[in-house]
């Protein structure tokens, strides 16, 4: 088990170092840099700027360097020093800006993970078993319908009428009271207040892929031998189907973890610009318009860097929960 | 001893409702099980024997459907010693609950497939113990390490620990039986148990078997389609032939003299020793017909040798006692 | 008695319905599939669904009754008007009222009041718009239309330009149904070849692959879109960047495709009759494409089957960000862009209903998908 | 900045003298005579101010408690000496809070068209005139060269320390005069290319000596070009300055900030030094002169930025009390669109005029006014055409060039666009058929530039065409003297959804006479980096200077890289040795040599005259292609919201709303 997670952890290294140059390459593709960007947004506002101005801009921030030095300046400063460079927009560091994000994006991609379980999991149970049946059909077709919206236009039309019959609108994931306050229950419970609109919209999107996950690996292990056995032990139907394929068909389901949740933080990015939510999203979204060099590639290589971990983490779960693959 | 049949199963149907067509794949059955005694059930695959096990226990699955027949269950006197009607039970009754592995234990094939492979064996076992015994987890345990070393399985502490997959063969199947016989059933049926097992570990898992029929004083269903195995264990023998029993004798007289057709090619369609090593084997001819079709008449009729038209193939012929004591379903023993 | 020796009337694994397989053995393969398939309701109307779904894309501009382009001044966000018929003598039949609009200077719109003194009749195969049937024959013919090509009939409401949003919906459906499938046919390439290699090779391949799958997969997808469609050449005409936005798309989608022909490898790798072929000397190609492959066809349509509605939402989320498919280019996702601020969503919720088409698109891709899914495997039970 | 902008607040300041006397459309022109000249501002303030007597100062009650408590000296003596006296419309009362809505990143903007004008002079509501404000008073040489100014003495910082010529000795020497800080010399604070000299004459006296005559320097004083001058707290900046703090400790809080250079702390606490960014926002409590001061600050994560009352303000109403009015300013910072709009649709939004008020979003706030409480008031945009198509004439491709430059060509395209058309379908009949021109009733308007090749005509346009490109293809599509056929892509930045419109539009008119034409909407940065180094065939964006072409005088002749029709022409102009110029053919020098006349004149007539003179060489030239006259755009305030006018004037040089006095706004 230990030389399993050891190997996992350094079949990560070369992963994340192809990410970081994909993460620092992604941002040189479009035409232009932030100095381009920053003059195009000022010149919107009416102000103009000249050619000089935009220079000295670049050359503040060394854009005019290779593109190879840039990264390895960017790469050296977080291995030396766990400095992700600054954000020229905000000129700010980036490691001020990302974190709180970071963990706000961690918190709504857990919690829609959870509602996805929570959601998939009675509904896949139930259609492999009645497989066929009009309850099958029904849940399944409410199971699909949130992959078959996309999320962003459910986000609109929900705020809308809650706006309309309500007289609310929901927006960001504190009340204005807890905005600015510390960390406390009080606060976090009003997060949760925010969080699960926003996190069930989200979490609607992947809970049709595990459904069908679970449909299908129930559906194989319903068909399985110890089942029999099971039943021919005297177990009651519910119980033998709950202990033994259930938790079989649960290994897949667990490494879903793996995929679900790079598909939640991209998801999120543009739920986030909708619902006006703090998360990474927005401000990857905006430092990637604004070609903010390295707020946007730090953001990218730091989601890399959690989506990978988090098939790390489903791995050893999934070792954990099936022997077979732990005794190996 | 009580002389009424421990279990009793007559007119027996299990149809498949299924798109195509309904299968009839057991369409007549009717065989006597004594206490403490072993009955054999043979026939070619897809001749309903499994299906006719399956029933007993209300393991049919939908589509399946037990449409006729009665299966007689004679209750132990810890339970009531009444008889009952399995075949009236729904499959998901709490008297079937009770008397499936408390009363009636089943083993299958493949021990590592018919075992969950992510719970430990002793889990199981245990399970099992618990589940029709009010005892506590620790004195199951203590049961369950005793049963498996009535099986037979070294170090029976640790192994209730390990997982199906790191035991051999044999032990996956010592502790399947060990999983069984753990409420002390009064019936076990084996389907087909050694199938899946090489030929020494074959003879140690029936010898077994023979040892704690004598010890618990069971009796023993055990479906095969190796008459060896029929020949080394079994009291009574049972052949079926697409879904019906086409004959029923001990075993002695049905080796020695075997009275339904299908019996007779069967008998001839497997090598014995001291026959000439190059003499060709007498298969049976022609194929197994198409269960949605069942021929009219004797279903054995189109590849039966003593066919006689207009009769055989008009009607379907009933299962006659025969003063040998055996039972067999053809017209040439009418009467 | 004991003088037989053990020999088995040979049997396969003996499991409760197996019986059925005996006339099963004969049926080809398809046909088995198509008997599983059947039993999925859901799969079988969705697969209607989407045979009708395709016609209209085929079809699109013979039953568009306006030319999805065609702006209209006084138009501007027209409600959908209600059909009323009458059939009487010297009656119009199927008709709509006319409207007559004016401008409101301080909220900057157009009033609309229905006018039931102007009757607009619609009527089948009327003359409109001029197309080509199919890409060959120029016509003008439509399924239907206001008898008077002029007059206008906005069954479905207008946009922000006074533009048609049944027409444009119609014309939707050519793009977004199919830019599913030419990613998805990417993907598949990918996707067949590197996780075939996986799976067949296995050992140091295998590794590389499933690395560079995990890598993939690890980046957001979002930003490396718009990395990428921001870098495409200006230049490059509508449909240039419309192919390269899907070949963008499988550049991720191809993963899940290669995991999915990497397990059925491993399994197979190991199937008796896979073993028989390599035992029998046939070369590699032959094993996989003429043995391999056949086997798992009908996984590989359901994982396809399954992977376009993938593809149509992501072309949504293109366009919401404003990277996918522009205008003058119609598709769904283009009209959604249209519905997604709260102003449409207030004064013209009609241009909600693109939305239904792609709802009821991939809902029937993915119960297809599921359906296909259930059979592909016709030998398990 | 490029160099222009000095001029263009000249002339600005005397067109509003007639625009604005009556903001009716219909208003017509007052003879220019009658406009005050930037070189004739007053010398003494305008605003009467009749000595107040100390006792008759008052505060909001929430400082007259801290007063009470010993916590704040009382409001005399936080006051200066003669505090400006801004007169309300109607008196207000204490109290409040003002909720806003604002985008992250570079939305500075938000600040200080609210709160952050508070420079030496600043225009009059009205825009018809220069006021004092932190300068009290100032003299101008004969020959505008020399600027001295009377600092208002007595102002305090919003932390109570004195606000002197010692803070703009500061921010001259050691932010705009730092290259660390600023590379070169804002545009602004140059004459002639020469920089502009600073001398601190006493502790409330400044002077400002120029080379070269620069009679637009008040304006630019009055404009967002100087917003940096009067924000920069001496005492407070010194511990960000690399000049000030010893190196080691310097390095020491570099690395505590996470930051690369000192600029860049610099910028985030302090200012930067063309006055742009967040720097006076990012910190609590910075001392700041402006009416709120900062309490939680912005940053990258906020999701709201609270503003309260500066005790320190040193402005009065005509009865004695201190502004602001209101009590505390909250900024929610949203990620997009939506949620504001919603807010604002909710009643949460007291006053806005920024991000939502697009003309597309004005029918359902109009639908909400009822219950949402708020009502919607004009605003009068400055621009000069809704779109400008710029046909790139420094084309890359030779063939694409000659073609773009002939004239016919652009004549043609013109008249093959259906102008009422996009009017009634893109600005639902708003507005006129137009090319960029200074707007009507401006001194500057030119018939011939304004109306010219704008009836719809398809016959004339293919007329025109036929002489230029006059083979086509079977499909009709016009061939280039090479063969190839002839295609433009028009590139659109796809935030500005009537300007893709728009482009739509003008593609299905020009592929109509047989030019393939696509419309592209794309990211704005990727279209002016293709803009930057003229690779676009043809690109639109708002058309400026519709009221002073002096002041912004892009769409008329190529002065800079907003010229986007001749980039390469205008970076000749700018600077010959240029990697990006070309030198431009004689018809356009003649046009650079009469703006540097009208740069030359130190009176606005003269400069009026001069400009005209170019307005007719443009419009003989014929550079780009306009739509129409730009459409009045709006803004929201609740209807408790008091003192905000009906109607403003919308634009960036007069930042609205501040001129209006955003601080004599207040709840009842």
């Amino acid at each position: 088990m230990r030389s399993y997670i050891l190997r996992r952890i350094l079949a990560m290294i070369p992963t994340l170092f192809l990410a970081s140059i994909v993460a620092f390459v992604i941002i040189q593709l479009p035409p232009g840099d932030f100095a381009t960007a920053y003059v195009a947004g000022l010149a919107a506002n009416g102000d103009i700027v000249s050619q000089e101005a935009l220079e000295s801009l670049r050359a503040d921030y060394g854009l005019n360097e290779p593109v190879a030095v840039q990264y390895f300046k960017w790469m050296g400063g977080i291995l030396t020093r766990g400095d992700y460079g600054i954000s020229f927009e905000h000129r700010e560091p980036v490691s001020a800006l990302i974190w709180e994000r970071i963990w706000l994006t961690m918190w709504l991609s857990l919690v829609s993970v959870l509602l996805t379980w929570l959601i998939a999991f009675p509904i896949g149970i139930y259609s492999a078993v009645r497989q066929y049946s009009a309850g099958d059909y029904i849940f399944t077709l409410i199971g699909f319908f949130g992959v078959s919206i996309p999320a962003f236009l459910v986000a609109l039309v929900l705020m809308y009428l809650q706006f309309k019959y309500f007289g609310k609108v929901a927006s960001g994931l504190f009340s204005d009271e807890f905005v600015a306050a510390a960390w406390s229950w009080a606060r976090i419970q009003d997060l949760l207040a925010h969080l699960w609109l926003p996190a069930l919209i989200l979490g609607l999107g992947g809970t049709a892929e595990l459904i069908r996950i679970l449909r299908a690996n129930l559906l194989d292990e319903l068909r399985k031998p110890y089942v029999i056995t099971a039943r021919a032990k005297g177990l009651p139907e519910w119980k033998a189907i709950l202990k033994y394929p259930v938790r079989m068909a649960l290994n897949p389901f667990v490494s879903t973890l793996g995929w679900i949740l790079p598909s939640l933080i991209s998801g999120s990015i543009i739920l986030s610009q909708v619902m006006n939510l703090p998360t990474t999203g927005p401000l990857l979204l905006r430092s990637l318009q604004s070609q903010d060099m390295y707020l946007a590639g730090s953001m990218i290589l730091v989601l890399s860097v959690a989506t990978v971990i988090g098939t790390l983490v489903s791995d050893i779960l999934l070792a954990l929960l099936d022997p077979r693959i732990r005794y190996q | 001893m009580n002389t009424s049949p421990l279990l009793e199963i007559s007119g027996l149907k299990t149809h498949f409702f299924l798109d195509e067509g309904t299968v009839k794949a057991v369409e007549g059955a009717d065989l006597m099980v004594q206490h403490g005694t072993t009955v054999g059930i043979v026939g070619e695959s897809g001749c309903g024997k499994s299906v006719t096990a399956y029933s007993i226990l209300q393991l049919v699955e939908s589509p399946g459907k037990i449409v006729a027949g009665k299966i007689l269950w004679q209750r132990p006197e810890a339970t009531g010693g009444d008889l009952l009607d399995l075949a009236a039970l729904k499959p998901n009754s709490r008297e079937i609950h009770a008397i499936r592995g408390g009363e009636i234990a089943m083993i299958f094939q493949e021990p590592l497939t018919s075992l969950s492979p992510i719970h430990t064996i002793g889990d199981q076992i245990v399970e099992a113990i618990r589940l029709h015994r009010p005892v506590s987890q620790e004195e199951a345990r203590r049961q369950a390490v005793q049963m498996l070393q009535r099986v037979g399985i070294p170090r029976p502490e640790e192994r209730l620990d390990n997982y199906p997959f790191q035991l051999s063969g044999g032990m996956r199947q010592r502790a399947m039986i060990a999983m069984a016989l753990s409420c002390h059933p009064s019936l076990l049926i084996a389907d087909e148990p050694t199938t899946a097992l090489d030929v020494t570990t074959q003879a140690q898992i029936l010898e077994l078997m023979s040892e704690l029929q004598n010890d618990f004083g069971m009796s023993i269903l055990l479906i095969t389609h190796n008459l060896g195995v029929v020949a080394e264990m079994c009291d009574q023998v049972v052949v079926m032939y697409l879904g019906q029993v086409v004959e029923q004798a001990d075993t002695v007289t049905l080796f020695n003299d075997p009275k339904h057709p299908y019996t007779q090619a069967l008998m001839r369609s497997i090598p014995k020793i001291g026959q000439r090593r190059r003499g060709r084997l007498d298969p049976i001819k022609g194929m197994v017909p198409d269960p949605y079709n069942r021929p009219h008449g004797c279903c054995f009729h189109p590849r039966c040798d003593k066919f006689v038209p207009g009769l055989c193939d008009q009607q379907e012929p009933p299962l006659r006692k025969l003063k040998s004591g055996g039972m067999v379903r053809c017209v040439l023993y009418g009467e | 008695m004991t003088t037989e020796a053990p020999q088995s009337i040979p049997t396969p694994r003996v499991e409760a319905p197996r019986e059925v397989e005996a006339q099963v053995f004969v049926a080809p393969q398809w046909k088995l599939v198509w008997w599983k398939f059947r039993k999925h309701k859901m799969a079988m109307v969705s697969g209607v669904i989407l045979i009708l779904i395709y016609l209209v894309a085929l079809f699109a501009d013979f039953l568009a009754p306006f030319d999805p382009g065609l702006t209209n001044s006084t138009y501007l966000y027209v409600p959908p008007q209600s059909i009323h018929a009458d059939f009487g003598e010297g009656k119009p039949g199927v008709y709509v009222y006319g409207v007559t609009s004016t401008v409101d200077p301080v909220a900057l719109r157009r009033e609309f009041t229905i006018d039931p003194s102007q009757v607009i009749p619609l009527k089948f195969w009327g003359r409109g718009w001029e197309y080509k049937l199919l890409g060959i024959f120029k016509t003008n013919l439509h399924l239907f239309g206001p008898a008077d090509p002029a007059q206008p009939a906005y069954l479905l409401g207008a946009d922000r330009l006074g533009r048609d949003l049944l027409s444009r919906m119609i014309m939707g459906t050519r793009i977004s149904m199919s830019i599913g499938l030419v990613g998805v046919f990417f993907s598949l390439v990918l996707g067949i070849f590197l996780g075939g290699i996986s799976g067949y090779y296995g050992g140091s391949w295998d590794q590389l692959i499933q690395r560079l799958i995990d890598f993939l997969r690890s980046i957001p997808s979002i930003p490396l879109w718009m990395g990428l469609a921001a870098a495409m050449p200006l230049q490059w005409p509508a449909q240039r960047v419309y192919f390269a936005i899907t070949v963008i798309l499988s550049l991720i989608g191809w993963t899940s495709l290669a995991r999915v022909v990497r397990g059925r490898f491993l399994s197979l790798r190991e199937e008796d009759f896979v073993t028989a072929a390599r035992l029998d000397g046939a070369s590699q190609p032959r094993i996989i494409f003429r043995h391999m492959l056949p086997a798992f066809t009908s996984h590989i349509i359901a994982s396809i089957t399954l992977a376009i509605p993938g593809m149509i939402l992501s072309e949504t989320s293109l366009s919401f960000l404003g990277l996918g498919l522009r205008e003058p280019v119609v598709s769904w996702g283009v009209l959604l862009q249209d519905a997604q601020d709260i102003r449409s969503i207030a004064t013209a919720p009609w241009l909600l209903i693109p939305a239904i088409a792609v709802v009821v698109s991939v809902l029937a891709l993915n119960f297809l998908g599921d359906g296909l899914r259930d059979a592909a495997d016709p030998y398990t039970r | 900045m490029s160099h222009q902008t000095l001029y263009r607040f000249a002339s600005l300041l005397i067109l509003f003298a007639f625009l604005l006397g009556g903001c009716g459309p219909a208003a017509t022109p007052t003879p220019a005579q009658e406009v005050p000249k930037p070189t004739e501002a007053p010398v003494k303030p305008v605003a009467t101010e009749p000595p107040v007597p100390a006792s008759k100062y008052s505060e909001a009650p929430a400082l007259a408690e801290m007063v009470e408590a010993g916590e704040l000296p009382p409001v005399e003596e936080r006051l200066p000496a003669n505090p400006l006296i801004v007169e309300a419309a109607e008196v207000g009362e204490y109290g409040g809070t003002w909720r806003m809505g604002m985008r992250g990143g570079t939305d500075d903007v938000s600040f200080y068209r609210i709160l952050g004008y508070e420079t030496l002079v600043r225009w009059t509501p009205a825009w018809d005139s220069i006021v004092p404000n932190l300068a009290e008073s100032w003299e101008v040489s004969d020959d505008a060269t020399e600027y001295t100014f009377h600092l208002r003495q007595g102002v305090k910082w919003s932390d109570g320390e004195s606000f002197t010529a010692d803070d703009i000795d500061f921010w001259f020497n050691d932010v705009v005069s730092n290259t660390d800080l600023q590379a070169t010399m804002p545009a602004w604070l140059t004459s002639g290319g020469k920089p502009v000299k600073f001398e601190k004459v006493d502790e409330y006296t400044i002077k400002f000596t120029f080379e070269v005559p620069n009679g637009l320097f008040l304006q630019n004083l009055a404009s967002p070009d100087a917003r940096s001058l009067t924000n920069v707290p001496k005492h407070y900046a010194v511990q960000y300055h690399a000049t000030y703090v010893d190196a080691a400790k310097l390095e020491a809080m570099l690395k505590e900030g996470g930051y690369t250079a000192w600029k860049d702390m610099f910028v985030a606490k302090v200012v930067q030094a063309d006055g742009g960014g967040m720097g006076p926002y990012n910190v609590a409590g910075r001392p700041t002169l402006f009416a709120w001061m900062v309490e939680e600050p912005f940053s990258g994560n906020a999701t709201q930025v609270t503003l309260v009352r500066n005790p320190y303000y040193w402005k009065v109403d005509q009865n004695g009390q201190q502004y602001p009015y209101i009590d505390k300013l909250v900024y929610g910072v949203y990620q997009d669109i939506p949620t504001m709009l919603l807010k604002a649709l909710n009643g949460e939004i007291d006053f806005q005029m920024r991000h939502f008020n697009t003309l597309l979003n004005k029918a359902v706030l109009y639908d909400n006014m009822v219950t949402g409480d708020y009502h919607l008031f004009n605003l009068k945009e400055a621009g000069s055409n809704t779109n400008v198509i710029m046909l790139n004439l420094n084309h890359k491709d030779p063939v694409m060039r000659e073609i773009l430059q002939n004239k016919d060509f652009r004549i043609g395209l013109s008249y093959a666009i259906n102008r009422q058309d996009i009017i009634n379908t893109v600005y639902v009949t708003v507005g006129k058929p137009s090319q960029p021109a200074a707007q009507e009733g401006t001194p500057f308007y030119n018939e011939q530039l304004a109306t010219q090749y704008i009836e719809y005509d398809v016959d004339k346009a293919n007329e025109y065409l036929d002489k230029v490109l006059p083979d086509k293809n079977a499909d009709g599509i016009r061939l280039r003297p090479d063969g190839k056929p002839m295609t433009i892509v028009i590139e659109i930045a796809n935030a500005f959804t009537q300007q893709v419109d728009t482009g739509n539009l003008v593609a299905k008119y020009w592929n109509a006479v047989g030019i393939l034409t696509e419309a592209k909407s794309e990211d704005r940065s990727l279209m002016y980096e293709n803009k930057n180094n003229y690779l676009h065939d043809a690109y639109i964006w708002g058309g400026e200077g519709g009221m002073n072409p002096i002041l912004d005088p892009r769409n008329f002749f190529p002065n800079g890289n907003e010229s986007g029709y001749a980039v390469g022409w205008a970076a000749w102009y700018q600077n010959p040795a240029d990697p990006l110029a070309i030198e431009p053919p004689a018809e356009i020098k003649a046009m650079i040599d009469k703006y540097n006349e009208v740069k030359a004149e130190t009176t606005f007539d003269g400069q009026v005259a001069k400009m005209n003179e170019l307005l007719q060489m443009s419009a003989d030239f014929f550079p780009c292609i306009g739509i129409s006259t730009v459409p009045p755009s709006y803004g929201i305030a609740k209807n408790n919201m008091h003192n905000v006018p009906d109607e403003m004037i919308n634009s960036w040089s007069y930042p609205t709303p501040a001129p209006v006095n955003p601080f004599t706004f207040f709840f009842k």
